[in-house]
């Protein structure tokens, strides 16, 4: 039943998106908002349907008796596909009103479409082979957006992006010759590589550090804060928040469904990754601490808050999986949060300086409500999701056997978290408590298209820190089975 | 004391070298045609000089049968003097086409100095 | 009774002689012109049928010239590398002739014209007496009658240039026949003989002896550099385009294609039959000539790609190509002296044809010899133009053409010698670039039409268009084609001397 | 199939090249029409010889007791054969609509055919002789090709192509001599034609043989030393660059190349020896040299010129593998490579001749008036940079496994630099789309196509307009477009259908 059911959502989840992508990117319609949105409601409704069942493979093209394009959905696919169509639609929702002057929205929304179409197949991809193939996907979807403005700062930052991303694919391809035959195996849980010794190890090496480009793992890291900010904020809230995640679940997938854990752990490889991971977290909160551009400071606080869930995954124990996923999740509920706001900002304000925003909370009250609670989140305060995320990780650092790195984490984890709090929560205070000599300006408010979705992303994660069940459930099945 | 008699036995030899040496730096460095020429003739009675005096032989005769006898020990060697006589007629014929073409020089740019003559042709040549 | 065709050496030397000595009393220079052309084509044909005679059974003979025999006596000796030479330079000084008659007649003023011919018929007697002779004191006589004779074809067409060249050009082959005749002398007083195989056996004594060593390097050495002036080889080589460039385009094919050749024929057959090889190399002579050559091959390729003068550049690879042939007799194997002679074939071919073609383009534009000034001169004389190509083809060494079998076995016989392997190699491989890159733009500049420049018609000239150049043509592919038997024939030839 | 045939494929062009001459091919249909009868009608007979090869042999001369004048047709030449056959009558049809404003056709289109049936010689030569032969014939005849211009720039380029083909020439020649002396015949054999008891003692000298003239042949390839000309050579007419430079001559010296490794001297004599790591090193070396500088290039053309440089030494790099993987994997981008080249070549071309733009800072906002050419172009760039399944991620693709499993470390350096090529090309081949679709504010395009209503731009008659008018535009010519799509549609098919590909590959070389 479940079998004969993939074509169909494999059709509808990528080619949906990409044919109302690529009309609209030829046609050029005026008012396309109604089509965008029935198309992200039918995915999302598909996704949520599909939600944790999992299928066999289906293969759609035999190239060579090895190479093969290979789609399958479990239970990994269904946590990153829902939690894409999740974020696209209050992302969209935010871009009808931000773009509503521009005369090019299409392209905007064009390439998006396009983008959630590559996404989807990264989540559904069942080897390494289709899985490489999706992720050059999203960097060529999703670059345009970076392009958008067309000034030449714009320009810059899309050519770096592109480097970036095609430089740690091209990281990834090294690592498939190295590996060889067993790296184009279709995915299995717990991995199917035959013990090869070193080359395997260094292989998977490759494989994650290309991936990691786009999790915007040092020393990988730089293209992210030049990118990001030049994005509109929709869609830079989406670069951040979710399509960062892309390199994620490459790694996850290399990690636990190719190469198997029990093969890394120990290794050089390992070891390596994990240093790194740790470094860039420290680094990407100091960086944000630093920086007065609004965007620029959330681009880094992602670069710090993505290795959470490197690290997370590195740790190779069941809890810190599990901390990974749902850092996953609550990070991209906050970041998209935090940059749309940000964007709201820009849009009604045209201020990007952290040092302009006095008194922006009186001001568009609901907006700064939401970019509160997505900070506390961010943080990891209770009882907002954030929190678990973070308990989790550090309990899985903690767990016996993971040697000195585990306490190294904790302490890095703390002290990045308060970093945080550093960087997020002086604006919120500025903003709400100016001081008496700030009268407000006059001026548009936002509307309910920007006002709906983030209250939606605010309380996604306010439930999301009561009633984790909806995800921990699921994830200690996973765990069953990976471990 | 038989260095001095070595020396006298070769006259002939060292005068031809040193006339040959003679002949072919002028011949070669000559700018004047009409030396150039003499210079050629020097040189090849130099060598002319050389072959006779390698034929002759001390108290003989040069072999013109007059007085019957038939001995050849009495005669020099005839074949260099033929040789002699052959090499005179080629240099005296080589002088004279080297004279026509001095002459047709001369009476074109009113010198006999190859060099100027040389120059002049190629002034004209532009 | 000896069979007719021992004569044929001492008949076709003297038919040519008698032909020059009859030319004036020729009514005019048309008249005197096929007298030559006859005569030549008679010696080419005398040599055909020498060869058919010798070449099968593989003999050498000597022929006794006037009744007194040998040690007195004058000879002349052949066998079938002299009949393929004498062959050679019959046939060539024929096309020669004719495909050069129109410039000729252009060229000379209608006063000297039959000397013209007297002289050609001198030349062509002189070469092949220098081919043919067993005495190597005729030899000198007879090179200083080529010397003359060469120098009256290149002041025949009387202009102040080609004297001033002529006196340079005579000076430098006075000196040159002069080291030559001292050189004859000496070789002389020590053996007392004048035949070769007389002086031979008398070397060789000596060499065994160990006696007179010096006094014989001297004696190779002056007939060597004698010869190296005459044709042209590297630091002697100055006289040569002035002279060959100025001279009338017939002038010009022989003098590179033949006179050239000739003296380095005597060299090898005084080498081969008064030293034999074994005592040249232990002389240490051939190492100099393998010097000389490389020299040569460089330094003609860079002169003539400097060269804007489209016959002076000709000139000028010809001193490159006298290169090739001294390297191939440096090389210290039989082969590589088999593959000089087949280079000395094949040149001989080769350059009175571009020499040929070359004239016939510059007719289109009355007679402008500068590179640039001949675009597209091909379309207006086709057959001058595939001429040329050909030739430079061959130069440049494209395989089926004679050019690229001489290049073929130089490197093959260079192969065998190791110490020499690499320095051969390069400089083929240089001179050969080289070579590339001044025919290939003159080949792309014939054939390209040019809009401004303005070709006067040229009217066919019938020898040229149906004789000379398709001959030569044939004689390049033939070369190309069938490089394997007549390298054979050649080592045949080479081990009778 | 009789072998004369062979003779068949390579003199027809020929033939037709020395009609060109004739004064009655002034009018330009009946010259087209002539042209194409000729250039279908050689390519069918070489497909005749692809599809049932002879059996036997041709000799024609005996130049000398080991060299001699031969053809055959053997899977390598097969392989090269199809290749040129198939494109040459595309960039035919492509070269009718851009030599229009050119000029000179006749004379060009008469050396075009000659190329053709030249290229034709490289491929079935049997011999190094042969090969040898239509080699020097090659440049003599291209080289009015380059010069075609006849301006200063163009005569420039033509002697500096003349000087590095004639050195690289002079080079192979030495193996010509080497390999018909130390071999028992000049004929080529797939694993060497080299005799075992020459190769005895010889071993270094022979190495140091093969490379020199590995160089020398791999000039015509654009390796390191000898890549000079081909930038350069880019002044020439687009159809010149985009076949000889881009495909066929510049193939026909990886041909070589193949030839002097896999038929001549032999995979056993230079496996692991100085002259692999030699060679290797250079191939790898211009790999990343060849990129870096096509990202510094800004002229159109000559960037396009600097990626087939590198792309040229990917093939190299797997042919000095010297493994029959690498062979194949070579084989495979031979393929590849030539499609996607040609195609953005051509796309390239159809802008500089519609517009007259050479460099690709002037291009911003081209794609909205060249639709079809910019998308072919992107695709094409796809598939150079190596998006799977484009056809140029499966040749890297084996290309890169075949050198892993190879496992020397220059083999590693080599994937390495496979990387950053990658990198690089997506760079300057993206900053080309970049610049196309996405004009900076500063930089607007001109006027768009005319704007519609909502209703019209709906309705399904609309896209069919469009679609008429970007096939016919204003800008972009009906047998340029045509070119581009039947070229974008094999580089895509060919991408699905990899799996046949590298079958037929193999199957025609082992």
């Amino acid at each position: 039943m479940m079998l004969n059911l993939l074509p169909m959502i494999t059709i509808l989840l990528i080619g949906l998106p990409t044919l109302m992508g690529l009309i609209l990117l030829s046609l050029k319609p005026k008012k396309p908002q109604g089509w965008i949105m029935a198309t992200l409601i039918t995915t999302f409704v598909i996704a949520i349907s599909m939600w944790q069942r999992s299928t066999g493979g289906m293969t759609v093209v035999q190239f060579t008796d090895q190479l093969s394009f290979n789609f399958a959905h479990d239970s990994i696919s269904s946590f990153f596909l829902t939690l894409v169509q999740l974020v696209f639609i209050p992302a969209m929702l935010f871009s009808f009103e931000y773009h509503n002057h521009d005369e090019k929205a299409y392209r905007v929304y064009g390439f998006t479409l396009l983008t959630l179409a590559a996404l989807n197949g990264l989540c559904l991809s069942n080897n390494l082979l289709t899985f490489y193939l999706f992720y050059e996907l999203v960097t060529l979807a999703s670059f345009p957006l970076v392009l958008h403005t067309g000034t030449i700062a714009a320009r810059k930052a899309a050519v770096v992006y592109l480097g970036y991303s095609v430089a740690g694919a091209a990281l990834v391809l090294a690592g498939f010759f190295l590996g060889g035959a067993p790296l184009l195996a279709n995915f299995s849980m717990g991995g199917v590589a035959v013990s090869q010794g070193l080359m395997t190890s260094y292989a998977w090496l490759l494989i994650v550090l290309g991936f990691s480009c786009k999790a915007g793992m040092f020393p990988l890291q730089s293209w992210l804060p030049i990118a990001h900010p030049e994005a509109p904020a929709p869609a830079s809230a989406l670069l951040s928040g979710i399509i960062t995640k892309a390199g994620i679940l490459g790694i996850l997938r290399t990690t636990y469904y190719l190469i198997g854990t029990d093969l890394l752990i120990g290794t050089r490889a390992r070891n390596v990754m994990l240093t790194l991971s740790l470094i860039t977290v420290f680094l990407g909160s100091m960086l944000a601490f630093k920086e007065k551009l609004l965007k620029r400071r959330l681009a880094f606080s992602s670069v710090s808050q993505l290795s959470y869930v490197i690290f997370g995954m590195m740790m190779m124990t069941p809890t810190a999986l599990e901390g990974a996923v749902l850092q996953v999740w609550f990070h991209a509920g906050a970041k998209i949060t935090l940059f749309l706001v940000s964007g709201a900002i820009i849009h009604y304000t045209h201020q990007t300086q952290v040092l302009d925003l006095k008194g922006i909370g009186k001001r568009f009250p609901i907006v700064m409500g939401c970019f509160t609670v997505a900070s506390l989140s961010l943080i990891g305060i209770p009882p907002l999701g954030g929190f678990i995320a973070k308990w989790q990780l550090a309990a899985g650092a903690l767990q016996p056997g993971t040697g000195l790195f585990g306490w190294l984490g904790v302490v890095v984890l703390l002290i990045s978290a308060i970093l945080t709090a550093g960087y997020l929560l002086p604006i919120v205070a500025e903003g709400f408590f100016p001081g008496l000599d700030y009268e407000m300006p006059a001026g548009p408010k936002p509307g309910w298209k920007m006002h709906l979705p983030l209250l939606a992303l605010a309380g996604f994660l306010l439930i999301g820190g009561l009633f984790p069940v909806f995800l921990m459930q699921p994830l200690q099945s996973l765990r069953a089975l990976l471990f | 004391m038989n260095i001095i008699s070595e020396l006298i036995n070769d006259r002939f030899m060292i005068a031809a070298v040193l006339l040959f040496g003679l002949g072919f730096m002028n011949l070669l460095l000559q700018k004047n045609l009409i030396k150039k020429i003499i210079a050629f003739n020097v040189m090849d009675s130099a060598i002319f000089l050389f072959l006779a005096s390698q034929g002759y032989i001390n108290g003989r005769i040069a072999p013109i049968i007059t007085n019957g006898i038939l001995d050849s020990e009495v005669y020099i060697n005839p074949i260099p003097s033929g040789l002699v006589l052959t090499g005179i007629v080629v240099s005296v014929s080589v002088t004279a086409f080297f004279l026509a073409l001095t002459v047709r020089l001369y009476g074109i740019y009113k010198t006999v100095d190859f060099d100027e003559i040389m120059l002049l042709v190629d002034k004209e040549a532009e | 009774m000896l069979p007719f065709y021992y004569n044929i050496p001492a008949i076709s030397i003297l038919l040519c002689m008698i032909a020059g000595m009859i030319m004036p009393l020729l009514p005019n220079g048309k008249v005197a012109l096929r007298v030559a052309m006859g005569v030549s084509a008679g010696v080419a044909l005398l040599s055909a049928i020498l060869m058919i005679n010798i070449i099968p059974v593989n003999e050498y003979f000597t022929y006794m010239m006037g009744h007194f025999p040998a040690p007195w006596g004058n000879e002349l000796s052949a066998g079938p590398l002299e009949a393929m030479i004498a062959f050679i330079f019959g046939l060539v000084m024929f096309l020669s002739l004719v495909g050069g008659s129109h410039t000729i007649f252009y060229d000379i003023l209608p006063g000297k014209q039959k000397m013209y011919f007297t002289m050609m018929s001198m030349l062509l007697a002189s070469l092949l007496a220098m081919t043919y002779t067993n005495d190597i004191f005729t030899g000198y006589v007879f090179i200083e009658i080529s010397t003359i004779a060469a120098c009256a074809i290149v002041v025949a067409r009387d202009t102040p240039k080609t004297i001033g060249s002529t006196i340079r050009y005579l000076t430098l082959s006075l000196l040159g026949s002069g080291l030559f005749l001292i050189g004859v002398v000496l070789l002389y007083c020590i053996t007392g003989h004048l035949l070769m195989p007389n002086i031979q056996e008398q070397v060789l004594r000596l060499v065994s002896t160990g006696l007179y060593t010096v006094p014989l390097t001297v004696v190779a050495g002056l007939l060597f550099s004698g010869v190296a002036i005459k044709s042209a080889l590297f630091p002697f080589g100055g006289w040569l385009p002035m002279a060959h460039g100025g001279a009338t385009t017939a002038s010009s094919a022989v003098l590179s294609g033949l006179v050239l050749k000739g003296y380095i024929v005597m060299l090898v057959k005084i080498f081969y039959r008064v030293f034999t090889i074994d005592v040249i190399r232990d002389l240490n002579v051939t190492n100099i000539m393998f010097a000389c050559g490389l020299a040569g091959m460089i330094y003609g390729s860079i002169e003539a790609f400097r060269e804007e003068h489209i016959k002076r550049m000709l000139a000028h690879s010809s001193m490159a190509q006298i290169g090739y042939v001294f390297m191939g007799l440096g090389l210290d194997v039989n082969l590589g002296v088999a593959a000089a002679f087949l280079q000395i074939m094949v040149h001989a071919f080769v350059k009175p044809l571009l020499f040929l073609c070359a004239g016939r383009l510059s007719e289109v534009y009355d007679h402008e010899k500068s590179s640039y000034r001949l675009r597209g001169s091909a379309h207006k004389d086709w057959i001058a133009g595939i001429g040329f190509t050909l030739g430079a083809m061959s130069m440049v060494g494209i395989p089926l053409l004679g050019g690229f079998t001489v290049k073929y076995y130089l490197v093959t016989s260079a192969m065998m010698n190791p110490a020499k392997l690499w320095p051969a190699l390069i400089t083929l491989m240089i001179s050969a670039v080289m070579n590339a890159l001044y025919y290939i733009p003159e080949v792309i500049a014939i054939w390209t039409r040019c809009e401004l420049c303005t070709p006067n018609p040229v009217d066919s000239n019938r020898g040229f268009d149906w004789i000379a150049a398709p001959i030569l043509s044939a004689a390049t592919l033939f070369f190309g084609l069938n490089g394997y038997s007549l390298i054979q024939l050649i080592q045949r030839g080479l081990a009778l001397l | 199939m009789p072998n004369f045939m062979i003779l068949l494929a390579i003199l027809t062009p020929l033939i037709g090249a020395s009609a060109m001459t004739q004064p009655f091919m002034q009018d330009r249909d009946r010259r087209e029409r002539f042209i194409m009868g000729i250039v279908v009608l050689t390519s069918l007979f070489t497909f005749a010889l692809i599809i049932k090869p002879p059996t036997e042999m041709l000799k024609l001369f005996r130049l000398t007791e080991h060299l001699t004048i031969a053809f055959h047709v053997d899977g390598l030449s097969r392989l090269f054969a199809a290749i040129v056959a198939s494109l040459w009558p595309l960039t035919t049809l492509y070269a009718f609509d851009y030599m229009h404003h050119e000029g000179g056709e006749q004379r060009f289109f008469g050396f075009f055919l000659v190329a053709y049936g030249i290229v034709l010689g490289v491929a079935f030569a049997g011999s190094m002789v042969t090969m040898y032969l239509f080699f020097e014939l090659l440049t003599l005849s291209t080289l009015p090709l380059v010069m075609h211009h006849m301006d200063a720039k163009a005569r420039y380029a033509g002697l500096r192509y003349l000087i590095y083909s004639m050195t690289g020439a002079s080079l192979g020649f030495v193996s010509v001599i080497f390999l018909s002396v130390y071999g028992s015949a000049d004929f080529f054999v797939l694993g060497g034609m080299l005799d075992a008891k020459h190769i005895i003692g010889n071993e270094a000298l022979l190495q140091g043989v093969f490379t020199l003239s590995f160089f020398g042949f791999g000039v015509k390839a654009a390796l390191f030393p000898g890549h000079g000309w081909l930038p350069l050579a880019s002044v020439a007419p687009t159809p010149v660059t985009a076949l000889l430079h881009a495909v066929a001559v510049v193939k026909a010296g990886i041909f070589a190349c193949i030839r002097l490794v896999y038929y001549g001297y032999g995979t056993d004599l230079l496996q692991g020896s100085f002259a692999q790591t030699l060679t290797m090193m250079a191939a790898v070396f211009t790999i990343a040299f060849g990129s870096i500088m096509a990202l510094r290039t800004d002229h159109f053309k000559r960037r396009l010129a600097y990626s087939t440089i590198s792309n040229l030494s990917y093939i190299l790099f797997s042919v000095t593998l010297m493994t029959d993987r690498g062979l194949q994997a070579a084989g495979l981008h031979m393929i590849y490579h030539a499609i996607i080249k040609i195609t953005l070549f051509f796309g390239a071309g159809a802008v500089l001749a519609k517009t007259g733009k050479e460099y690709v800072s002037q291009l911003s906002g081209m794609a909205s008036k060249m639709p079809i050419t910019f998308a072919s172009f992107t695709l094409a760039s796809l598939a150079l940079m190596g998006i799977p399944p484009l056809p140029g991620f499966w040749s890297k693709w084996s290309i890169g496994s075949a050198a892993a499993s190879l496992g020397t470390p220059i083999a590693y350096m080599g994937i390495a630099a496979l990387m950053l090529s990658a990198l690089l090309t997506a760079l300057y081949q993206m900053g080309v789309v970049i610049q196309g679709y996405f004009p900076t504010d500063e930089q607007e395009a001109g006027p768009l196509t005319p704007r519609m209503s909502r209703k019209q731009r709906r309705s399904p008659r609309y896209v069919l307009r469009a679609a008429r008018a970007a096939y016919s535009g204003q800008f972009e010519s009906r047998n340029m477009n045509l070119t581009l799509l039947i070229l974008s549609a094999t580089i895509l098919i060919m991408g699905f259908a990899d799996g046949y590909v590298e079958q037929i590959v193999r199957q025609f070389l082992f």
